[in-house]
């Protein structure tokens, strides 16, 4: 018996980890689908069979619970993210502020982020920085990647000298250094919920999502940055 | 330790699946719609034409989305094959579907192009000779036509084994079944330290594909010197 | 079986309107460059749909404006030899061959393989393909396949343009037979008199889209009013028996009371033989010549005498019957005196009734 | 009510733009790039066929990381061009530059299909008449395949319309600069919701395209007439 | 200026081993299907490289293999009338015309352009593509293009075998005209023994990829050793001088103490005149033949009788000079007792030396 997951793909380093000792453990297949959320909560609109679904944010899984094709009660919030201000190279921290000097840091050059009004790093990332009354100085000057590691990848290339990204994203890159968190009341809080679906089948479903919240998985997930919500 | 993980064997294997039932399966009607088109007058000519180029025109992941709407196992087409023991969604046979429709305005450009290059005095003669249309076709414009069909497969095909866009859309990323290496490649790309994985894929695609060009291109000299002479 | 054609067709400035029987033989359509004979041709393959009009295959129509009807070219089985040989690239010239015989009904018979290919001098190019042909040696295998195809009538639009003498002496026999054996009616086009001469059973001349003349060759082609091939082709045509062969390679010829000598026709005696003798081939004595080179030498009797424009004239002979042509001078019907009625002499050499202008009908 | 905002108006401009500059520019070298190909034997030749092909084989985001590692403003390729003022990296012209790469190999295997259905015997005759090589080129080969160009050219065009990932990924999405149809068309498809705001924007496109497409048929049907009488 | 050739090539079965010289004038390559005559053609031409030798014109060489030289042919200045006629598909038969002009240096002296499309009758074509032209009208632009090239040399490749009879009448002066007033040597490939007999300066006969046989076309035609064209069209070319036109539209030519009667040569007395006879069209009489249609009759000495393998036999006869040719039956050669220096008289109609045989070195 094999559960099918839909994990969003920023999830894919930890839940590649997951899967496979879940494996060892139970002796079941476990069958990550990796893509972006909007993708994958379209598919399950569209019926996939997928037992479990793990969100990027809060919206998409909103969604699928209007639509009703969320099983009763499997709802839980399972990570936390941060997002943080990258930069290319070697730089000095500073403190994420109403005071931060953003459009001076960049001068003509770009802020790199993911897609404002779409890619939830991106989301979160605009209302951090309206929140603290950049955004109206910064916006013409953002560059809005289809998700984040793109966005990443043009800081550390250089492309950008700064960028907007999250916390998992930026431990790994060499080139990049996170110069500054933003405050977590800047934004709504970064949540990547879990649930299954109605089209999975409920056993395996159940058992894989309590793993999910089991001790090995917090592990993974925190090895990647993420912040591990789930009692 | 070895290049490749086993699931990584198995996105190529399935890629190469993929890409060959995607070319294999879209050449009939490839064919047919490219002679249409090149051949006959009908009502409607331009918006078939049309048609067969949407899938270049539209984003890849809108073609997605409208496959998975269509295809779909609650989707108009979807749900009546699926009765009919015919699945697509989330099937390696969706994404093959992907792939061929995204494939099938190369294929039948190329194709269409080297119809219209035959020349139809030769077809004429063939049919003096007692030939009828069908056959014409089969043993005159066909074999004349073959270097345009293996240009426009090695095109479907190519395309097939990067196509990622619709096929992500359509029938999701799912281990062994719909993870073609381009899914792959994208997957590692949105994680911290994937890039190194993603570029061994990368690798892996190009070898196949360039492959598979440098076949076509073989097999486009040796026609063309046996119909060229020399 | 016949051919009749009624057709009307424009093709931008240039208009057809064409109307003929073809009958049992080979119908040479004759015409200069551009007057519309592959147009025509074309209406009877069934590459084009005239606008109007009617065409049919003996009782077969094959085309009818008012009926709508038009048959597929590939039902229409018409051998069809194209000015260009239009070879099949792909296929070696075996397969270019063999390609209309597939599709003809298998119980018909028809030429062999073998012999065509050996008549056609292809023997060795078989596994060659089309693009290392030479000119003459493409419209040789164009001319092999659409007489493997088993047709039932056999267009060839001046199919042998491109070969040379040679050859097209070689090849000329084989239109012969297949008009005189098989019931296959050849619709010809064709600029050459000497190719005319010698295959017409008909002559169709076209001009400028209209069929000016038409009728048997022996009419058309012993008539002074017409000529229809140019002044120097003008001839008549005359059926006789052959009667012997003599050892010096000459063979006796018969036609009523008229005795002509001529190269060697291999025949069996008593076969019929055509004979084409040119006008100009033929020249008039008052009196019976002797110590002379031609051989044939008959008393005839002047019948019409047509002068032409330049320094030329027709003289019409009657032969005991057989109607024959001279080509002299304006000066020499003076000088001789000619008028209708008079009993004159007909020289004409063995070798000008030459062997291009002899052949048999089995 | 409008049917679309100014900023998506903007979008759709700036679409034009980039294809029509894509497509335009990336004629003269596909043209020689195709004539090479099909015309010319050299070391190498199989190689630029294969990286000709590259960006139909890789997934686009592949494509645009690459673009991105060399056009980028440190790149080996764009440093020097930024020095001599041409930059390519969130501007307009990079857009234009991965959707005329990504266009590529269709461009050029259509034009050489083309190329190669050209009589080499006629060039031959141009050459006889004093015509050098350019001449016939440009007098008889070039005239000769203009169908093949039109067609090349339209797909290119089409593929520049509804090019997204290697664009979103090297110059990323900036208002009026750099964000094209289908990224604002990606953007909308991520939110709940979206698909509407997206359709719309899906149907500017497609409309465009099939313009685009129908103007190329008749362009090529009015071409074949002239070549081909009747 | 003069082209020589010595080329060795081989393609696939077929060898090609040709040395000639074809010196000012047309130099007919003569040959049958298949012999290599295009192949030779287009080597000058340069569209094709030989495996060795060399080909120069004039004191330009064109290839060379020792010095691995090969003038691109753009730059040779040949104008090329191919086989098919390979006119350019999407230019009007106007622009086809002018394609070589524009690539000829404007200096040079040429043919004007509506002289061209007027003796081609090609006037009404100008505006019109080529899909719509007939064979015949097709070839026409073709030898036009190659004409207002303003070539060095011509290459014709059987540029009339799709002409009608009257166009190749039309035609041929022109070549004629060509060969005789500017200094643009031809190389003519040609089937057709009547356009040998009349456009050649010299005669190349191949066979086989071999040179068999060449030579000055008056030597080769006049030998009866050689009858490269056919024993048909064997015959004897004369070089005469215009004497005086008769009112009914014959003309006189003298050759030495030879006189001869033809149709009317529109050229001033004194105009030299190269006539050909040919050797069927000439009659052997013992005594001189009286009340006969025949103009031209001429007292001469048999140089030379060679018997054929057939029923006709070859005689060299010598007309104060000028030597003849005349092809009778081996029956006449022992009814008459032919032998060589026996005197008799050579018999020849006037219409035989035809229009067509005669014309005007200017
Ligand atoms: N690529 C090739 N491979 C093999 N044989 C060839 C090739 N090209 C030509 N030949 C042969 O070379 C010979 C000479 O051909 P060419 O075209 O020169 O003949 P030709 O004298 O012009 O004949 P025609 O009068 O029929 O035009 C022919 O026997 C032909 O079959
Ligand atoms: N599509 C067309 N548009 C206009 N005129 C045309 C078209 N096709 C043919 N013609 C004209 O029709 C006439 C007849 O052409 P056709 O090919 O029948 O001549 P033909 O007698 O076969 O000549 P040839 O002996 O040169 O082959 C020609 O004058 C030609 O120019
Ligand atoms: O993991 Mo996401 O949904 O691409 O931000
Ligand atoms: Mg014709
Ligand atoms: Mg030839």
């Amino acid at each position: 018996e094999t559960v099918v997951v839909f994990a969003a793909a920023s999830l894919k380093n930890a839940m590649d980890d997951i899967a496979a000792s879940y494996t060892e453990e139970t002796g079941k297949e476990a069958a990550v689908s990796f893509a972006g959320s909007s993708v994958l909560a379209r598919q399950i609109q569209a019926g996939a069979p997928a037992d479990v679904f793990i969100s990027a944010n809060t919206s998409w899984m909103d969604a699928l619970q209007d639509d009703g094709v969320l099983v009763d009660g499997s709802r839980s919030d399972l990570l936390g993210n941060s997002i943080v201000l990258i930069a290319h190279g070697e730089a000095k921290p500073v403190t994420i502020s109403e005071n931060l000097p953003l459009p001076d840091m960049l001068g003509d050059d770009r802020l790199a982020m993911a897609l404002v009004d779409g890619v939830p790093a991106g989301v979160y990332g605009k209302a951090a920085l309206e929140s603290l009354g950049l955004w109206d100085a910064v916006s013409p000057q953002v560059a809005q990647a289809d998700n984040v590691r793109a966005a990443l990848a043009l800081v550390a290339t250089g492309e950008a000298p700064y960028g907007i990204v999250y916390a998992t994203d930026a431990v790994a890159e060499d080139d990049v250094t996170p110069i500054g968190t933003f405050p977590e009341d800047s934004h709504d809080p970064i949540i990547y919920p879990a649930a299954r679906t109605t089209f999975g089948g409920s056993d395996a479903g159940q058992q894989f999502l309590d793993y999910l919240k089991g001790p090995v998985a917090r592990e993974a997930f925190e090895r990647q940055g993420f912040t591990v919500l789930s009692e | 330790m070895q290049f490749l993980s086993p699931e990584e064997w198995q996105a190529v294997a399935l890629s190469l699946r993929v890409a060959l039932w995607a070319t294999v399966l879209s050449l009939p009607p490839g064919i047919f719609v490219a002679f249409a088109l090149a051949r006959w007058e009908f009502p409607g000519k331009q918006l078939l034409n049309g048609l067969v180029h949407l899938p270049l025109i539209l984003p890849p992941v809108v073609t997605g989305y409208l496959l998975l709407l269509t295809f779909g196992t609650r989707g108009p087409v979807g749900a009546p094959l699926a009765e009919l023991g015919i699945v697509f969604a989330f099937r390696w046979t969706g994404a093959a579907l992907a792939a061929a429709i995204m494939g099938f305005p190369l294929l039948v450009r190329a194709i269409r192009l080297s119809i219209e290059a035959v020349d139809p005095r030769l077809e004429q003669a063939a049919g003096t000779l007692g030939a009828s249309r069908l056959w014409v076709f089969g043993t005159v414009t066909l074999p004349l036509i073959l270097p345009g069909i293996l240009a426009g497969a090695i095109l479907a095909f190519a395309k097939a084994m990067g196509e990622f866009g619709a096929t992500i859309t359509f029938v999701s990323n799912i281990p062994g079944e719909t993870r073609t290496l381009p899914s792959a490649i994208y997957a590692f790309l949105q994680v911290p330290g994937g890039e190194a994985s993603a570029l061994r894929l990368v690798a892996v695609s190009v070898v196949i594909a360039m492959a598979a060009l440098l076949l076509s291109e073989v097999l486009s000299r040796r026609i063309a010197a046996r119909v060229g002479g020399a | 079986m016949s051919l009749s054609v009624d057709i009307r067709h424009r093709l931008g400035d240039f208009s057809l309107d064409a109307q003929f029987e073809a009958p049992q033989g080979v119908s040479v359509l004759f015409g200069r460059s551009g007057s519309g004979k592959s147009t025509i041709v074309n209406a009877v393959a069934g590459l084009l749909r005239p606008d109007a009009g009617r065409i049919a295959l003996g009782d077969v129509p094959l085309f009818d404006a008012d009926k709508r009807l038009h048959v597929p070219l590939h039902r229409r089985r018409l051998g069809y030899i194209f000015q260009d040989a239009r070879l099949f690239p792909h296929l070696t010239v075996r397969q270019n061959l063999a390609y209309g015989r597939f599709f003809a009904p298998k119980a018909e018979s028809g030429a062999s393989f073998d012999h065509v290919t050996e008549m056609l001098g292809l023997g060795h190019l078989l596994s060659r393909r089309p693009a290392t042909l030479s000119g003459g040696e493409r419209q040789r295998t164009a001319i092999g396949r659409a007489l493997l195809a088993k047709p039932r009538l056999l267009l060839a639009d001046e199919p042998l343009a491109a070969l040379d003498a040679e050859r097209k002496a070689e090849i000329l026999p084989y239109f012969e037979r297949l008009r005189d054996e098989a019931d296959v009616p050849i619709l010809y086009v064709s600029h050459a008199p000497s190719e005319v001469a010698r295959l017409a059973t008909s002559v169709i001349a076209i001009r400028n889209g209209r069929v000016v003349r038409q009728g048997p060759a022996s009419v058309i082609l012993s008539d002074p009013a017409v000529t229809p091939l140019g002044p120097r082709a003008a001839g008549a045509m005359i059926e006789t028996t052959l009667l012997n062969q003599h050892p010096d390679g000459l063979s006796e010829l018969q036609a009523g009371a008229l005795r002509l000598l001529v190269p060697r026709v291999d025949r069996p005696a008593g076969a019929p033989v055509r004979v084409h003798i040119e006008a100009q081939d033929v020249m008039i004595a008052l009196t019976r010549p002797e110590g002379i080179s031609a051989l044939n030498v008959l008393p005839v009797i002047v019948r019409g005498i047509r002068m032409g424009n330049g320094p030329g004239a027709l003289v019409q002979l009657d032969a005991n019957g057989a109607l024959l042509l001279a080509r002299i001078t304006r000066r020499s019907v003076g000088a001789l005196g000619l008028a209708e009625g008079m009993q004159v002499h007909a020289v004409l050499k063995a070798v000008s009734v030459s062997r291009q202008s002899v052949e048999g009908t089995a």
